[in-house]
């Protein structure tokens, strides 16, 4: 080949790489804010997303006697006996039994009829988020 | 052209066929991939596995006609089982008639089993295999056919 | 007995290969010769050629690699066809299968894709070559007419093309590109509603589209380029004959044509037989031209794989006749038009545009002498070869202009910012 | 011919060079594209899906599972979408898979029970491009020319609110949340929002606000209205001072209503214990707040003393239909003395020290202010929620957010933020800080939490221009209002029933109980006795009916009314004839059940559900029967927990529950409640 067809040649590989280069090159990442604002409220709860549904439900059916954090103080707490235990105080929770005992209720595992079932109220989805929720209660936070 | 370029003839020969056949194996690759570009990798047709509802939806000793699947799905004494509606002759949808299915068409006849009973139908009805997903529905595979032997429990 | 058997089925095997191919591999010169003149497909070549003609850098092969491309772009536009469904919006849905399901599928597009953008660009180079070399002289004017035609052919089914894909690329190009047609006087708005097969670019634009691009332009370019072709297998390739010096002895072995053929009528030749020339100036089609081809052919493919494999043609989102990208863009051939269009609309869109189609049409018809023909700038057209390349240059200019240092608003942008 | 024609008509020897050159080249491109094509991602994934499964499952499953060969797809016309997802989630449907790596694990809860993939796909959940077959194509992560990549499970309920158009999906509390926030807000008196068609927001009415307010109130009430009440639905308008100026003026001028006379009042004698006392016995608590506690539906009082006038808040307390025809509050039956001193306690004890003496009511005559203000009024679309008859409302002054989350996020606005352009990202900008998109905005900052902005965001994102199938949409019935005649309606009227209550979903969600089926569920006598004295039934609710001071032939009009036409047919024909044993058998279940825990009996049990002794006299037995059977779809949502009870159970505790309170004189008659 002569000088020319190199340059030719040299001139278009340049190009074709500039290409590429200009193609391949990282493009910057702005941010997300609304999502940053949920994931801030998440990382605030210390809860993952199932476990702050399982919360939002725990609220609703359960806390008046288990009490909001489920320590066993909620405002019916001291009308029943056996009171409702300390969930905190637990570290480690079969979620099958977990889920036993809110499907079934406490009846169901040999305990005190107090804690209704709920199985026929929520779907498997709701008991779900309950169990995963009650699992993470014991859960020392960072 | 002068001396200097010209090869000795066997190089310049081998050197023919060397292309010759990278070309030849070249186009016989691409009419293979060719042939590959035409068969269809996905369907746009409605599953050949697919679910028709939990059992409970077919009463006991009772046929169902699913006419978009062309299907008749049996909940026997023994359990589940389903066969097609298609006629083995032509492809007309077959009708129940008396114990077993008639052919509207050209008038085969099937007995209760899907067995050639008369008329010019060469094979009896295609009977398919059920399963049961792990949701609890009854799940037809339409590429799976079975004996007039099987029954699905469920 | 088992040898006569063989001997049987040879001849029977022979006979059979003959009915199909009625010469062997051609070892002598007339055969050489035959294999040209008897075969339907290398008939259009000459059994001989001007040993100017090989010379690669005459015509750097730029009609051939035209021809090459077109005949790439219908297989593989006849093979993408089996997929596509001219249906909006379908027809988004089939780019997509192409891409993510079809096996080759998406080879296949990217080859279609930038075959057709590079026959753009060829057949371009093949106009300029066949300008600067003169070979639109007498006898060769209605062949470069036919040329200019083809060239408003190839971007026709360049543009044609261009929508099929459904999505927000094809659809405002071809959007800005039909109002540019609808600045034409009078007719403009018609063409444009015709063009369009209602108001505004929807199904029926689609299939109208499809239509042309599928078959009636393939169908013109078909004919066209036999005509084309045809024209100068009969006129012979420029330049022949300043390097061929007719020789009487010669003309008994081999006969020279004194006819020639119009569209019409077959007629006399218009000048002295350009084939009756130095049989040492000349070599024989088969193999030196053919085995030429077959390389050009190869580099082509190889060429075309390469980039298709590398970049990929682009997908954007489906068409949305709500959400105009910004800049919209016309294809990249028509962007020194949309550039001019930028200044004025008139001036850009109708009568820039139609005076240099008259004036490539008129060009063999108003220079018309003889002299020049044949080599590339000779100096006798030094005024001829000054208008077109600045002409040529000014809309080459124009069209990287419009592609690369234009954004958002038509406003100027650096490429490299 | 000889040796040299033979050279010259064979083909250069250095074509072949090139030929041989070019052919291998064309193979191995070639070999390229074969490799290109068989290499494909999804491929390799099949190839790891095919070893884990022979972990997972055992020869016979293996034996039964479908093949895994070739590319899936999920073909869903009726929604335009090609999912092929399924290529490489291989054990997105098999619970066998629940525990597998990605991509092939099982997808988590039962969300493809209740959204199965032959109906649903995948993309009208979790966007992205369904029909590609490679990850990054896929869009799992933002791909240009994608315009919807896949959502992060953060904001995906967004997706939910496309198909589930009522108020509160199902197990989306965000998308709930934030359309919450929207309806509370008022969004859509300014906006067009689809979904939330028929809904109206009204802030009082101004017509005589010059006689209400204080102007020193109205001027910091402008200026930041937060600032003086943080719970307050109106948002910061960002008034210059002038305008703050003329607004203020145009507004006192603004008395189309004269107070009742309260000359007659001796302000000397208000007794501010009696004040203090009444107070509590209205239960005005239910709706109005005090020091951060009590109910939100009538605006919080902690600091009414600096805001409105004396005058005005005796008239209004006397007669607030009078003062305010559309207000939600109820008109009490007191005389003017008391409500005297409910006005002198709620003016003293709620007022910040520093409230001077009250000026008096001034008329702005200056027209050129006057028309500024008026001017201001307009501008700001203070008339899309605050009724003024002196100016018509010119309909919703925001755009329309009809198909917002379609818009093309690269035309839209971000201002200075320096964010992904996205539709989401801008409607939380907008929503959040309405005035930093870089254009100038009549929006107002309602200073939302970054939190609630995101959920109201959310929910708006759900807002597409879609055109799906009827059958894929969940709409929200539009209540249909319930306006009753005659004397009953009066009374409906006059206590503002429907402030609190709904029928036929019309009307407040304040209280726990709807109407429409009132008259199954309690007794008649029972209903007259409460409605005169409202007692608590559920100890631990705290906002309870007010005491209306109703007089005894309107609570008789009311329950009559209650007792035939809120009915529930279902719920009425029931076989009261109950055993004593039916009844013992009831008793032991109330144990054996744990009904205790919640339900106060005599002294022992819990307050979460209502008191249960005097049930005998309260409830109808058909109504406890159908109650205890399916809680759930008479009040979804309830805490009373469906127990799958048999007909005889339910009926056994019937039986034990209708005995208890009931008067020895109607035990003697019988089994018949009635």
């Amino acid at each position: 080949m002569t000088n020319r067809t190199w340059h030719a040649v040299a001139v278009a590989v340049v190009a074709l790489a500039s290409t590429v280069g200009c193609r391949t090159g990282p493009p910057s990442q702005p941010g997300d804010p609304m999502l940053n604002a949920i994931r801030a409220e998440e990382r605030e709860g210390n809860l993952t997303y199932v476990e702050s549904q399982g919360r939002r439900l725990f609220l609703h059916y359960c806390a008046t006697c288990h009490g909001d954090d489920a320590r066993g103080d909620g405002q019916n707490a001291s009308n029943l006996s056996p009171a409702p235990p300390d969930m905190t105080a637990r570290t480690s929770q079969d979620p099958a039994l977990i889920r036993r005992v809110i499907a079934e209720g406490s009846a169901a595992v040999g305990r005190s009829p107090l804690s209704p079932p709920w199985g026929r109220s929520l779907s498997q989805q709701q008991i779900d988020y309950l169990v995963a929720y009650c699992q993470s209660i014991g859960r020392k936070k960072p | 052209m002068t001396k200097k370029d010209v090869l000795p003839d066997p190089v310049r020969r081998s050197m023919f066929a060397i292309g010759c056949i990278a070309v030849g194996a070249a186009t016989a690759g691409f009419l293979a991939a060719t042939f590959r570009f035409l068969v269809p990798n996905v369907l746009y047709e409605p599953s050949r596995r697919f679910d028709i509802g939990p059992p409970s939806d077919f009463p006991p000793g009772a046929v169902t006609f699913l006419p978009d699947r062309r299907l008749y799905v049996f909940n026997g004494p023994d359990g589940f089982y389903a066969i097609s509606s298609i006629c083995t002759h032509l492809g007309c949808n077959v009708k129940r008639g008396g114990p077993g299915f008639e052919c509207p068409c050209h008038g085969s006849r099937f007995d209760e089993n899907g067995q050639v009973a008369q008329g010019p139908a060469p094979k009896a009805l295609a009977w398919y295999a059920l399963s049961l997903s792990p949701h609890a529905q009854l799940v037809v595979d339409l590429d799976q056919q079975v004996s007039p032997e099987f029954r699905l429990r469920a | 007995m088992s040898q006569t058997i063989g001997s049987r089925t040879l001849t029977w095997l022979d006979g059979a290969r003959r009915s199909v191919c009625r010469i062997g591999w051609p070892a002598t010169d007339k055969d050489r010769a035959a294999a040209m003149i008897s075969s339907l497909f290398l008939h259009i070549h000459p059994a001989r050629v001007s040993r100017h003609v090989l010379k690669p850098t005459y015509t750097f092969a730029l009609g051939l690699i035209s021809g090459i491309l077109f005949i790439v772009l219908a297989v593989t536009g006849l093979a993408l066809m089996l997929y596509y469904v001219p249906y909006p919006p379908e027809a988004y849905r089939s780019m997509k299968d192409l891409q993510f399901v079809v096996t080759f599928g998406i080879v296949l597009r990217n080859i279609h894709r930038w075959s057709a953008h590079a026959m753009v660009g060829v057949v371009f180079l093949h106009m300029c070559r066949v300008f600067w070399t003169g070979s639109y002289k007498p006898p060769r004017e209605f062949n470069w007419v036919i040329g200019v035609v083809l060239l408003l052919l190839t971007l026709g089914l360049s543009f044609t093309g261009y929508l099929l894909p459904w999505d927000q690329l094809a659809f405002w190009a071809i959007t800005v590109g039909t109002n540019i047609a609808a600045y034409a006087p009078v007719v403009g708005d018609q063409v444009k509603f015709l063009l369009l097969g209602g108001h505004m670019i929807g199904p029926m634009t689609l299939l109208r589209f499809y239509v042309l691009h599928c078959v009636m332009l393939p169908l013109a370019m078909l004919l066209l380029i036999s005509l084309h072709v045809w024209r100068v297998r009969k006129d012979g390739l420029s330049g022949a004959e300043i390097h061929a010096s007719p020789t009487e002895e010669l003309a008994g072995a081999f006969p020279a044509s004194t006819k020639t053929y119009g569209l019409m009528a077959i007629g006399k030749r218009p000048r002295a037989s350009v084939e009756a020339r130095d049989p040492n100036d000349e070599v024989f089609a088969w193999p030196h031209l053919l085995y030429r081809e077959l390389l050009v052919a190869l580099a082509v493919i190889i060429v075309l794989h390469i980039v298709s494999l590398v970049f990929m043609a682009p997908l954007e989102e489906i068409a949305d006749p709500t959400r105009t990208p910004n800049p919209a863009k016309a294809p990249w051939y028509f962007l020194g038009l949309q550039e001019l269009v930028h200044y004025s609309a008139l001036m850009g869109g109708v009568i820039v545009p139609t005076l240099l189609v008259l004036a490539l049409l008129a060009v063999p018809y108003v220079d018309r002498g003889a002299a020049g023909s044949g080599r590339w700038f000779a100096p006798e057209r030094k005024m001829a070869n000054t208008i077109f390349t600045s002409l040529a240059a000014v809309f080459v200019v124009l069209t990287i202009v419009g592609t690369l240092f234009r954004g958002a608003n038509w406003a100027w942008v650096w490429p490299w910012k | 011919m000889g040796v040299a024609v033979e050279v010259r008509n064979t083909a250069p020897p250095r074509l072949h060079l090139v030929f041989a050159g070019l052919g291998l080249a064309f193979l191995v491109i070639f070999s390229w594209v074969l490799f290109h094509e068989g290499a494909a991602e999804w491929r390799t994934t099949q190839a790891r899906f095919r070893r884990l499964e022979t972990t997972v499952k055992n020869p016979h499953q293996l034996a039964q599972a479908a093949g895994v060969g070739g590319l899936r797809q999920i073909w869903l016309p009726d929604l335009g979408r090609v999912d092929r997802c399924e290529t490489c989630h291989l054990g997105i449907d098999d619970p066998a898979f629940a525990r597998a790596p990605a991509p092939f694990a099982a997808h988590p809860g039962t969300w493809l029970s209740t959204h199965p993939t032959d109906r649903f796909g995948c993309t009208p959940c979790h966007d992205g491009q369904g029909q590609a077959t490679d990850y990054a194509t896929v869009a799992h992560q933002p791909q240009p020319f994608v315009t919807r990549p896949m959502r992060p499970l953060e904001t995906i309920e967004a997706n939910c609110g496309v198909c589930h158009r009522a108020l509160d999906p199902p197990d989306a509390p965000r998308l709930a949340e934030g359309r919450r926030l929207i309806v509370e807000s008022g969004c859509f008196s300014c906006h067009e929002i689809p979904g939330f068609e028929g809904m109206t927001f009204r802030g009082p009415s101004l017509d005589s606000i010059g006689y209400k307010v204080r102007p020193a109130w109205l001027t910091s009430w402008l200026k930041d209205p937060k600032g003086y009440l943080p719970q307050s639905k109106m948002g910061n308008f960002r008034l210059s001072s002038d305008e703050i100026g003329s607004l203020q003026g145009f507004l006192l001028s603004q008395r189309a209503q004269v107070p009742l006379d309260s000359t007659g009042v001796d302000w000397k004698k208000a007794d501010t214990a009696n004040g203090r006392a009444l107070f509590g016995e209205l239960r005005c608590v239910s709706c109005h707040a005090v020091n951060g506690r009590g109910g939100t539906a009538g605006p919080e009082l902690t600091r009414i003393g600096d805001k409105v006038r004396r005058d005005w808040l005796f008239s209004y307390l006397k007669d607030p239909h009078r003062v305010q025809a559309d207000t939600p509050m109820l008109q009490y039956r007191l005389s003017d003395p008391q409500w005297r001193d409910v006005t002198a306690f709620l003016l003293e004890q709620y007022s910040s020290a520093d409230t001077g003496a009250e000026p008096p009511p001034v008329t702005y005559q200056d027209a050129r202010v006057l028309a500024a203000g008026r001017a201001v009024f307009e501008r700001r679309g203070c008339p899309s929620c605050h009724r003024l008859a002196a100016i018509k409302d010119a309909g919703r002054i925001g755009p329309s957010l009809a198909g917002i989350a379609d818009r093309d996020p690269d035309e839209l606005p971000y201002g200075t933020n320096v964010v992904r352009h996205t539709t989401d990202n801008y409607i939380f900008l907008k929503v959040l800080l309405p005035d930093t998109l870089g254009q100038t905005s009549t929006m107002p900052t309602f200073a939302f939490t970054p939190a609630d902005a995101a959920k109201i965001a959310l929910a708006l994102a759900s807002i597409r221009k879609t055109d799906l199938p009827a059958s894929y949409v969940l709409r929200r019935p539009a209540p249909v209002p319930y306006r009753p005649g005659g004397k009953f309606g009066e009374l409906v009227a006059r206590y503002r029933c429907l402030s609190c209550h709904t029928v036929g979903g019309f009307g407040g969600d304040l209280s726990t109980v709807p109407l429409d089926r009132i008259g199954s569920q309690l007794q008649r006598d029972y209903l007259v006795k409460y409605l005169l004295n409202p007692g608590a039934v559920r100890v631990s609710v705290e906002a309870r009916m007010p005491v209306f001071h109703m007089l005894p032939d309107e609570a008789k009009t009311i329950a009559d009314y209650f007792s035939m036409v809120f009915l529930d047919d279902g719920v009425e024909q029931y076989d009261t004839r109950f055993t004593a044993e039916e009844a013992r058998r009831g008793q032991e279940l109330y144990g054996q059940l744990g009904c205790q825990a919640c339900h106060q009996l005599g002294t022992k049990g819990g307050y979460v559900g209502p008191e249960l002794s005097e049930t005998g006299a309260r409830l109808r037995p058909g109504w406890i029967a159908a109650w205890l059977s399916k809680p759930q779809i008479y009040k979804p949502g309830t805490l009373q927990p469906d127990y799958g009870l048999s007909g005889a159970d339910a009926r056994a505790l019937t039986a034990y529950l209708t005995s208890l309170g009931r008067s020895p004189a109607a035990k003697a008659r019988g089994g018949n409640a009635q």
